[in-house]
């Protein structure tokens, strides 16, 4: 499969007045085309900080790229000015955030707004832009397309506003579309709706998805591989049947475990204890191993590497060192270990 | 300088805005006149009203001065001239009645000026129907039953002024006056065309439109609530070969720095130098200095409430007015070239009929700074009234110069009167006006400009009872002299001086009933080739009628 | 995806337990929101520069009228007009005694045998300047604190009341200050000043019978806002009485803002007693405020320079420093209550 | 829409009539004798010049004359500072001038002031964000009867480029007065506009904008400004009545027969009905501003527009 | 199960009643508690669960309509006395975990609140105690006393926020939405202290939610509402087996499960009021199909239900 982008170490940090934010300590990951790539992971433990560096949206005084390279059709993101930035975004990598609410501009039709990529970034008049813009709020199935193209953003539900903003980014067919927490503010059902509009228009225009939530049950549904993040790193990455499946991070098996499923019988949930890692003064070997139980002693020194699972299957933790010692998941992660075939607890055929 | 009446402040001297030394001066070599005949004047106040009859303020009276004419005008040697009147008029043996003949005079519309147009005037100024401020002021005490009219007790046809015909004007007075002539250039006096007020009807005299001018200038441009008029040369005046000054542009200007930078920039070609300019122009060759018969005292309240103040004792009076330096306060806070008073009637303002300044009757010694006198009074007073601190109230005027005064007024008498503390009270005008009325204050600064060429026009502001006399002091020989000089020594000219010279001395040196402070000298800046503007001690402070421009370009 | 699997010292796989309390630790020292604030203004150099001004300024008003030699209403008549000399600095061309006076520039110390120094020169009185000024910067800085002081007292209660017992009570107050919004405040405070004796009291009841209105309308929204958050909610099922409510939960989140409003109602109040000084309006003579000497300075300025630009500097330092020292305070006490 | 401003209406009326009311009493508490010749008149011949006035009239009787009056917009007739002339024709001859520099000083004030701050704004932190903050401080530090002589001096007395003051040469005498009037809402605009500005920037709108590949200058005019313009708009009233106050300062320095220096010389001379008329006048013209400003947010926020006002 | 803790009675709340904005939040609901029982209550957002809430708990006065706690009336008058008492038995938790505590104050006085409020503690020493064994309830330490709020996670926030409401010793408490605002890793932190809490001190609790697999996990009944009316109320697992109101089996088949295998498979149903096509003034009321199970029908619905339920 074809690479389109590539994140290469990226170490990340913001400037503040309390001091260096070390928000993203060494990223790594691909992305491939057409695919659905999930980042999941805890508030604040740097999904969006490493997509917006993709779209170079950080606030430029304080957000200063430390190492790494972001590659994209050959280029490397973090090295590029700000006008051919900006021939990209909107362009090429398109992106929707978390909150309909805000994500429109109150004081402009949404007309205009959706024209505004088209005018920019395709030689086409006026006229025709409007056209292209009507056919995506189609697209996305707004009722009377024509009619709404006047109105302003308070004049439509979220779940419309979120569809307007679908229907923005997909207005230049992007290669890559960026999705940070897109259905979080809303509702199941509008949820449920959002995310199959997203799975429709990607089989349409072929598109690479980089899709951010905490939301397993919504990982499940979209991703066709996930990365986890943890305290500015990515801890585990995987296809989304590895990583629900035979997931071997002790963050990952957290994450599983403190959701109950709609059929599992009353056992107590596995929480997660504590709280997230200081990103001003992280700590020194493995960022989660304080709220850890599998915690070992190295973690507390070193950072550990990623250990390979699978070629498609990788996780950062020393659990998974030759000398380690051997660990018992929770129960509900042995639960799903049992059906995946590469695991050590398969019982058998999957349904 | 009659118009402000008793405006303490010498802020008023912006007001003025031309200036020579006492009557006509020469400033720079008179030559040949200039082809343009145009002079730029500033004013610090709007005018308020051209109507002859309401006017009570100096900025119309003066223009009053200079587009209206009386039966008589201030020459340039400020004597009252005949002016409508032709030649002088035949009193009565009694010294009661004036009968005047009028010149050949018109109105800008063309119409003559007649005897009729003084009585309509003169009626109209007393009716209490009119609300005239000035009128009644005037003529109550001087024309026949001009109290009773003024009261509403009697017609206004019964005043005694008559048109005998057209040109022939009789006028009937309550007693004698000697120095009924001199009134007769004051704008309260001037003629009205009635038909032409009547066809105004409300709107007379509320614009430049609505104007009849019979002297030397006609009002223009006046809107009625302008900061900006102007003064045009009048053609149908009888004197008009004597006017040179083609048009005269007046700007309101209320701000003296403003005033200063306009001068300085060559847009005006007058500007009046109050105390802090005053210093810094003091050397410039283009200052212009003069004296103004306006003078400026303390008046000590003695009863306040119903209640006898500390000021009720002569000594303590004595003391105070006694007390402050007032060389200084001329030379270094005013700086303007007002001289320090020891006397009420201002110098250089009225002479006998041997041109003896009245002002060397009594001399300035009254009163004079003597710290160590008014210590040894202070401290007479003080034992005499059981006390042994004093505090004070000074009311005064909020303008710039008369708060600066006052402070110089504070600092002096509490340095040199150990005990007495004085708080410092600044007020608008109307303000002190009203208090004063009430009689609600304990010392006042206060000023008083003549309205008549007269030593009265001063000295009977302090008979008892007077409306200016708003401060508990009567004294009954003071209030007999004032009579007998007003009465059974009218025609007596030498015993009446004398009968007015005693009050004074009574009233100073005896009593203390007011302390002198400054007679008020104005300095203004006057470009070179400005010539020849005449000032007036009372009624219109200047006359354009003989200026002229001369050396401009 | 590096997988080096270099051999690791023995023990370092042993399993560790973390405990519960570990997870829990807080790790950042304890800071009250107050200690935040206050380090966070400590890192806006302006606000830190303009809070040392003021406290310099606030120090020479009550020591400068005691260190100079002159009274501040003492008037030595004979040194009128002089320009500021200072010692040592004279030597620099500047502060050395030389005026104008007719348009040239003589030293008027010599000119008028003064053999004293006044370090910012002296009035048309006499009177010493640097005293005056320091004096005047008391009477100013007086005021504004009464004035804002009352302001903020009237404001919170008003604001307060509005805002927490709302419904009709809110709707009538409201139509109350919309009415008194609706008098312009100038003219208000003109009339004000006129019926009552002029001085300092009058100038400060006129500066706060409307001046209060901006607070309650701060207060009031801040108010509406906080009463209905949750912790108030929970504080009401827990059963808590309104003026616990009020004095626990809402007074000390509301607080914040009153600072920083109080901060820029303190230059506006200077600002306003200059304003008043100019129409005639302000402190009776002889006491000085930076209004009315600045106000005495200003038709001077071609002249005598230093009676209006000592005051004025002092003025503008005083507006420059409360302006951003309430910048300072807003970002500082920001509520966004992240970490 | 209707509806609301006909509410609007009602409340500026019963304002109004509040205020006048108010004004009313206070004048009859304020000190001072509107004739200014009283200390030369005896009490009865003062008593004859009242009357001429109305002045001697019962109190309830006077209120009652001058609210039916006001009703018919009778302001009554001034009595000192133009005497008899009707004060509606004293503040109409008066607005033309105040009205001309007050809208050029606010227009000028109000759109350098957004540049400033928006430039303040789009490079926060640097120095060219200080010194606009410095300017706009300074711009409202420096008390506006300084700055006016300071502006006549150097830019008419020193260098001539313009009148020194006057009302006499058209536009060029309006240009000082305008500019010293500008300060104050230049000051506040930009120090709003920069932090609105910096608010809005930060939102989620404009991160949209950006990853759409708007340029730097398209956020700021297209997105950002038009944002950041409506809270500036609600302080546009009281800006006005910044103008207002300065004014009355910057016609004095100036000579300009505005309004405002009208208004203090009414006061100085107690001129009752002036004073009142005047007031009254500031007061409509206040709240007319205000009522001007709410519309206008509505026309500019379409989230408010369709709801029919600000609840 | 059988003794109720709290009945509610055709409860109404509506605001700007009379005004154009008039929003019936909640209309006319009824429904029953069990002591030591949970009751869920999910719908979408806006259907009118916090004000539900919020209205059993007196922060708002009702429009009309009864709660009854332990047979007394809630909403009737009541002394201030009477009022104090009930603020001990009931309580809340709050959704937001940053809106919901008092920012300017210490954790000490946040949790001591109620003790403050009730005089429960005898000296500050004893407050002090007291305040330290609640924070070791709910999973924190005496260090935390001394710290603000912003100082802590959601998580700890939260825990925070249940302590307060334990101060009290309360028998029922309103959780609305304690764990919505949470992230998923930390959720699971609250849900599993709610449910100790329960055990040891046999609270009750209404937990209102509108994430449907921790509702499902944490009750024993729970209730279904839809634009302000309650649609559905049925035993936990009844309710996941066997939705029968459309508007609830829509929102099951809504919600994505963190199961690859079962997502690529989940089909969702969509609700479309319209389906029940009541007649003007059709009697539409909760009845019960099987015992336990109430629906939101009409008389005609009610027969369908009954026959499909017997069926099964
Ligand atoms: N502009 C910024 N300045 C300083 N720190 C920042 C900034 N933006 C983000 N951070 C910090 O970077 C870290 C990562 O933030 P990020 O927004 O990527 O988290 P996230 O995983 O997207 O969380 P969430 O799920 O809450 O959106 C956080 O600790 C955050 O506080
Ligand atoms: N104080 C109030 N005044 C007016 N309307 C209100 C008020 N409180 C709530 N509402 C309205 O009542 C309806 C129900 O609100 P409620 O907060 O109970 O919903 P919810 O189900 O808790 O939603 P969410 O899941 O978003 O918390 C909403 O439409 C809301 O806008
Ligand atoms: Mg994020
Ligand atoms: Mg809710």
């Amino acid at each position: 499969m074809e690479k389109i982008l590539q994140v290469k170490d990226l170490e990340l940090s913001f400037n503040t007045f309390a001091g260096e934010v070390k928000a993203i300590r060494g990223v790594n990951f691909d992305l491939y085309k057409g695919e659905t790539l999930a980042i999941v992971g805890e508030s604040g433990s740097g999904k969006s900080v490493t997509t917006k560096s993709i779209m170079r949206l950080l606030p430029e005084h304080s957000a200063e790229f430390k190492n790494g390279e972001i590659l994209f059709g050959g280029r490397d993101l973090t090295r590029l000015t700000d006008k051919e930035m900006q021939k990209i975004r909107g362009k090429e990598i398109a992106m929707i955030f978390q909150d309909p609410m805000t994500s429109l501009n109150p004081t402009m039709p949404i007309g205009r707004q959706l024209t505004e990529p088209l005018l920019k970034h395709q030689k086409i008049s006026k006229a025709e832009a409007k056209k292209v813009a009507i056919d995506l709020l189609r697209l996305v199935g707004m009722p009377k397309p024509e009619l709404r193209m006047k109105q302003y953003p308070h004049q439509f539900s979220g779940g419309q506003r979120q569809r307007i903003v679908i229907a923005i980014s997909l207005a230049c067919n992007p290669q890559i579309l960026i999705a940070d927490e897109p259905t979080t503010a809303l509702d199941v059902t509008i949820q449920a709706q959002i995310l199959e509009l997203m799975k429709d228009l990607q089989k349409k225009i072929d598109t690479s998805i980089i899709f951010i939530t905490h939301d397993l049950g919504v990982v499940a549904n979209v991703a066709d591989r996930v990365a986890v993040m943890y305290g500015g790193k990515i801890v585990e990455i995987g296809t989304v049947d590895e990583i629900f499946y035979n997931p071997q991070h002790p963050y990952t098996w957290g994450l599983l475990s403190s959701m109950p499923s709609l059929d599992a019988e009353d056992a107590k949930l596995y929480a997660i204890p504590g709280t997230p890692p200081d990103l001003l003064s992280p700590p020194k070997g493995d960022a989660f191993a304080l709220r850890s139980e599998y915690a070992l002693q190295i973690d507390m020194e070193q950072n550990p590497p990623f250990f390979k699972v699978s070629d498609s299957h990788y996780a950062a933790t020393w659990l998974l060192h030759p000398d380690a010692p051997r660990v018992e998941p929770p129960a509900t992660v042995i639960e799903r270990m049992k059906k995946f075939p590469g695991s050590r607890y398969y019982e058998g055929s999957r349904v | 300088a009659c118009g402000g009446g008793g405006d303490s402040s010498s802020e008023t001297s912006t007001e003025k805005e031309t200036e020579t030394e006492e009557g006509t001066t020469e400033s720079g070599a008179s030559g040949e006149p200039d082809a343009e005949q145009v002079l730029n004047l500033m004013e610090s106040a709007e005018i308020p009203s051209m109507d002859s009859a309401i006017a009570e303020d100096s900025v119309a009276f003066n223009i009053l001065n200079n587009v209206n004419e009386g039966l008589y005008r201030l020459n340039q040697e400020n004597i009252a001239e005949p002016a409508i009147a032709e030649g002088e008029p035949t009193i009565s043996e009694d010294g009661l009645t004036y009968t005047f003949k009028l010149r050949d005079a018109k109105w800008d519309n063309g119409e003559p000026v007649t005897a009729q147009d003084f009585v309509f005037s003169w009626q109209r100024a007393i009716d209490p129907a009119t609300g005239s401020p000035y009128g009644p002021y005037m003529m109550a005490g001087t024309l026949k039953n001009a109290d009773k009219i003024a009261a509403g007790d009697m017609d206004k046809a019964e005043l005694g002024v008559k048109a005998v015909d057209e040109k022939t004007l009789e006028v009937t007075l309550e007693r004698p006056t000697p120095y009924f002539l001199s009134l007769m250039s004051f704008g309260t006096f001037y003629p009205q065309n009635e038909k032409f007020v009547t066809e105004k009807g409300d709107a007379y005299a509320s614009n430049s439109e609505n104007l009849l001018s019979n002297g030397p200038f006609k009002l223009a441009n006046w809107d009625g609530t302008g900061l900006t008029w102007s003064l045009e040369k009048n053609p149908e005046y009888w004197d008009a070969e004597t006017v040179k000054l083609d048009t005269i542009n007046v700007d309101v200007v209320k701000e003296p720095a403003t005033a200063v930078n306009l001068y300085n920039s060559g847009e005006k070609d007058r500007a009046g130098l109050s105390g802090e300019f005053a210093l810094q122009y003091a050397d410039n060759e283009e200052v212009v200095k003069e004296l103004e018969p306006t003078i400026f005292y303390l008046k000590f309240n003695q009863e306040r409430n119903g209640e006898k103040t500390p000021l009720a004792n002569v000594n303590i009076r004595k003391a105070i007015a006694m007390a402050f330096n007032k060389q200084d306060l001329v030379d270094v806070v005013l700086a303007n070239g007002s001289l320090p008073a020891n006397y009420l009637v201002p110098t250089e303002f009225t002479f006998d009929e041997n041109n003896k300044d009245f002002r060397e009757v009594n001399g300035n010694e009254m009163l004079a700074f003597n710290a160590e006198e008014a210590k040894k009074l202070w401290a007479q007073g003080l034992e005499e009234e059981g006390l042994t601190e004093v505090s004070l109230e000074l009311l005064g005027g909020d303008t710039e110069t008369a708060k600066a005064m006052d402070e110089y007024m504070k600092a002096q008498l509490e340095e040199n009167l150990e005990g007495l503390t004085v708080k410092l009270k600044a007020v608008p005008f109307g303000v002190r006006l009203e208090l004063d009325e009430k009689q609600d204050y304990e010392i006042q600064t206060s000023g008083w400009g003549p309205d008549y060429q007269d030593p009265m026009t001063f000295i009977d502001l302090f008979v008892t009872g007077s409306s200016h006399n708003h401060m508990g002091y009567s004294n009954e020989e003071f209030d007999k002299l004032i009579e007998q000089a007003k009465g059974e020594l009218a025609q007596d000219a030498a015993g009446r001086w004398n009968a007015m010279a005693e009050a004074e001395k009574i009233m100073l040196e005896e009593d203390a009933a007011i302390a002198p402070i400054y007679q008020r000298g104005l300095m203004s800046l006057q470009k070179p080739y400005v010539h020849d503007i005449a000032s007036h001690p009372f009624g219109g402070d200047y006359s354009y009628k003989w200026a002229y421009i001369s050396g401009k370009e | 995806m590096t997988q080096n699997l270099e051999k690791l010292p023995k023990g370092s796989f042993e399993r560790i337990t973390v405990s519960a309390e570990q997870a829990e630790r807080i790790s950042k020292p304890s800071v009250s929101f107050w200690q935040d604030a206050w380090y966070r203004l400590r890192k806006n150099k302006g606000a830190l520069v303009s809070l040392v001004l003021f406290a310099l300024i606030l120090f020479m008003s009550f020591l400068g009228p005691v260190i100079s030699p002159y009274e501040p209403n003492a008037q030595t008549i004979t040194h009128a007009n002089l320009p500021p000399k200072i010692p040592v600095i004279e030597n620099l061309g500047i502060f050395d005694g030389v005026g104008k006076l007719g348009g040239k520039e003589v030293d008027l110390y010599e000119l008028k045998k003064v053999e004293v120094n006044y370090w910012f020169g002296t009035d048309g009185l006499g009177r010493d300047m640097f005293s005056r000024v320091w004096k005047g910067t008391q009477v100013s800085l007086f005021i504004a604190f009464v004035a804002a002081a009352i302001d903020m007292i009237i404001g919170v209660i008003y604001g307060g009341i509005s805002g927490y017992f709302g419904g009709r009570v809110d709707d009538i107050m409201q139509r109350i200050v919309e009415i008194l919004t609706g008098i312009p405040n100038l003219v208000v405070v003109i009339l004000f000043i006129l019926v009552m004796d002029p001085g300092i009291l009058a100038i400060i009841i006129a500066l706060t019978i409307t001046g209060w209105t901006g607070m309650s309308r701060v207060v009031r929204g801040q108010v509406l806002k906080f009463k209905s958050q949750e912790f108030v909610l929970a504080a009401r099922t827990l059963g808590a009485s309104d003026s616990r409510i009020i004095w626990k939960h809402l007074m000390p989140n509301v607080l914040g803002i009153i600072i920083i409003n109080t901060m820029f109602t303190i230059p506006s109040a200077i600002f306003f007693e200059a304003f008043l000084s100019f129409i005639g309006l302000g402190l009776q003579a002889p006491d000085a405020s930076l209004g009315t000497l600045i106000n005495d300075g200003y038709k001077l300025l071609q002249y005598q320079p230093h009676i209006l630009a000592i005051p004025a500097v002092v003025l503008s330092l005083i507006m420059i420093a409360f302006n951003l020292i309430g910048d300072g305070l807003r970002d500082a006490l920001d509520p966004k209550m992240k970490d | 829409m209707a509806r609301y401003i006909g509410k609007r209406l009602i409340y500026m009326l019963i304002t109004l009539a509040l205020i006048a009311t108010f004004t009313f009493f206070l004048m009859k508490i304020l000190p001072g004798s509107p004739i200014a010749s009283a200390d030369k008149l005896s009490p009865e011949q003062r008593a004859v010049v009242e009357a001429r006035y109305g002045l001697d009239k019962p109190l309830p009787v006077q209120y009652f004359d001058y609210m039916l009056g006001l009703a018919q917009g009778d302001l009554g007739i001034s009595i000192n500072q133009f005497k008899g002339a009707n004060v509606t024709d004293v503040i109409i001859s008066r607005m033309g001038p105040s009205a001309q520099i007050g809208f050029q000083g606010m227009v000028l004030g109000t759109v350098i002031g957004v540049l400033l701050g928006m430039i303040a704004a789009l490079r926060q932190n640097t120095w060219i964000d200080y010194s606009s903050t410095l300017v706009a401080i300074v711009g409202i530090s420096i008390p506006s009867f300084v700055f006016a002589s300071l502006l006549q001096y150097y830019f008419a007395l020193q260098l001539e480029w313009f009148p020194v003051a006057l009302w006499k040469d058209g536009f060029m005498s309006s240009v000082l007065p305008s500019i010293a009037l500008a300060m104050f809402p230049l000051a506040t605009a930009a120090r709003f506009i920069r932090t609105e500005m910096i608010e809005v920037l930060g939102s989620d709108y404009i991160t949209l904008a950006r990853a759409k590949g708007a340029s730097g200058s398209e956020i700021a005019f297209k997105h950002a400004f038009r944002n950041a313009l409506i809270p500036l708009i609600t302080v546009l009233g009281p800006m006005a009545v910044g103008i207002l106050t300065g004014s009355l300062v910057v016609e004095q320095i100036f000579a300009i027969p505005g309004i405002g220096e009208q208004f203090v010389k009414s006061i100085m001379v107690s001129d009752f009905s002036v004073i009142m008329g005047t007031t009254i006048f500031f007061s409509v013209f206040l709240i007319v501003v205000i009522l001007i400003v709410d519309i206008l947010y509505g026309i500019i926020d379409p989230r408010i527009r369709l709801s029919g006002g600000k609840s | 199960m059988a003794e109720k803790l709290l009945e509610i009675k055709n409860l109404k709340q509506h605001f700007n009643v009379g005004k154009a904005n008039e929003v019936r939040a909640v209309d006319d609901i009824s429904f029953d508690i069990y002591k030591g029982e949970t009751l869920g209550l999910v719908g979408e957002s806006g259907c009118g669960k916090s004000t539900t809430g919020r209205s059993i708990i007196r922060l708002y006065d009702a429009t009309s309509g009864d709660v009854f706690f332990e047979g007394e009336n809630v909403h009737g008058k009541k002394s201030k006395k009477d009022l104090k008492k009930f603020n001990r038995k009931m309580q809340m938790i709050f959704q937001d975990p940053y809106a919901s505590l008092n920012p300017r104050m210490k954790v000490m006085d946040i949790v001591a609140e109620g003790i403050d409020i009730h005089g429960l503690a005898k000296n500050p020493a004893e407050r002090k105690k007291m305040v330290f064994d609640l924070l070791e309830t709910v999973g924190l330490n005496k260090e935390h006393a001394n710290r603000y709020p912003h100082e802590f996670s959601g998580g700890q926030r939260q825990r925070l926020g249940i302590a307060r409401a334990l101060a009290v010793d309360p028998d029922f408490i309103i959780a609305d939405e304690p764990i919505s605002a949470l992230d998923v890793s930390i959720q699971a932190q609250v849900v599993n202290l709610l449910k100790e809490l329960q055990e040891e001190k046999g609270l009750t609790y209404l937990f209102i939610a509108h994430d449907l697999s921790m509702v499902k996990y944490i009750s024993d009944r729970i209730g279904v509402m839809y634009f302000g009316k309650l649609v559905e109320l049925a035993p936990a697992e009844d309710l996941y087996k066997n939705p029968m109101h459309p508007y609830t089996q829509s929102l099951l088949s809504a919600i994505p499960l963190p199961d690859p295998d079962y997502e690529r498979n989940r089909v969702r149903k969509s609700y479309d009021p319209a389906v029940h096509s009541y007649a003007e003034g059709e009697d539409v009321q909760m009845r019960e199909i099987t015992p336990g199970h109430f629906v939101h029908c009409s008389v005609r619905e009610f027969e369908s239900l009954k026959a499909t339920a017997s069926r099964v």
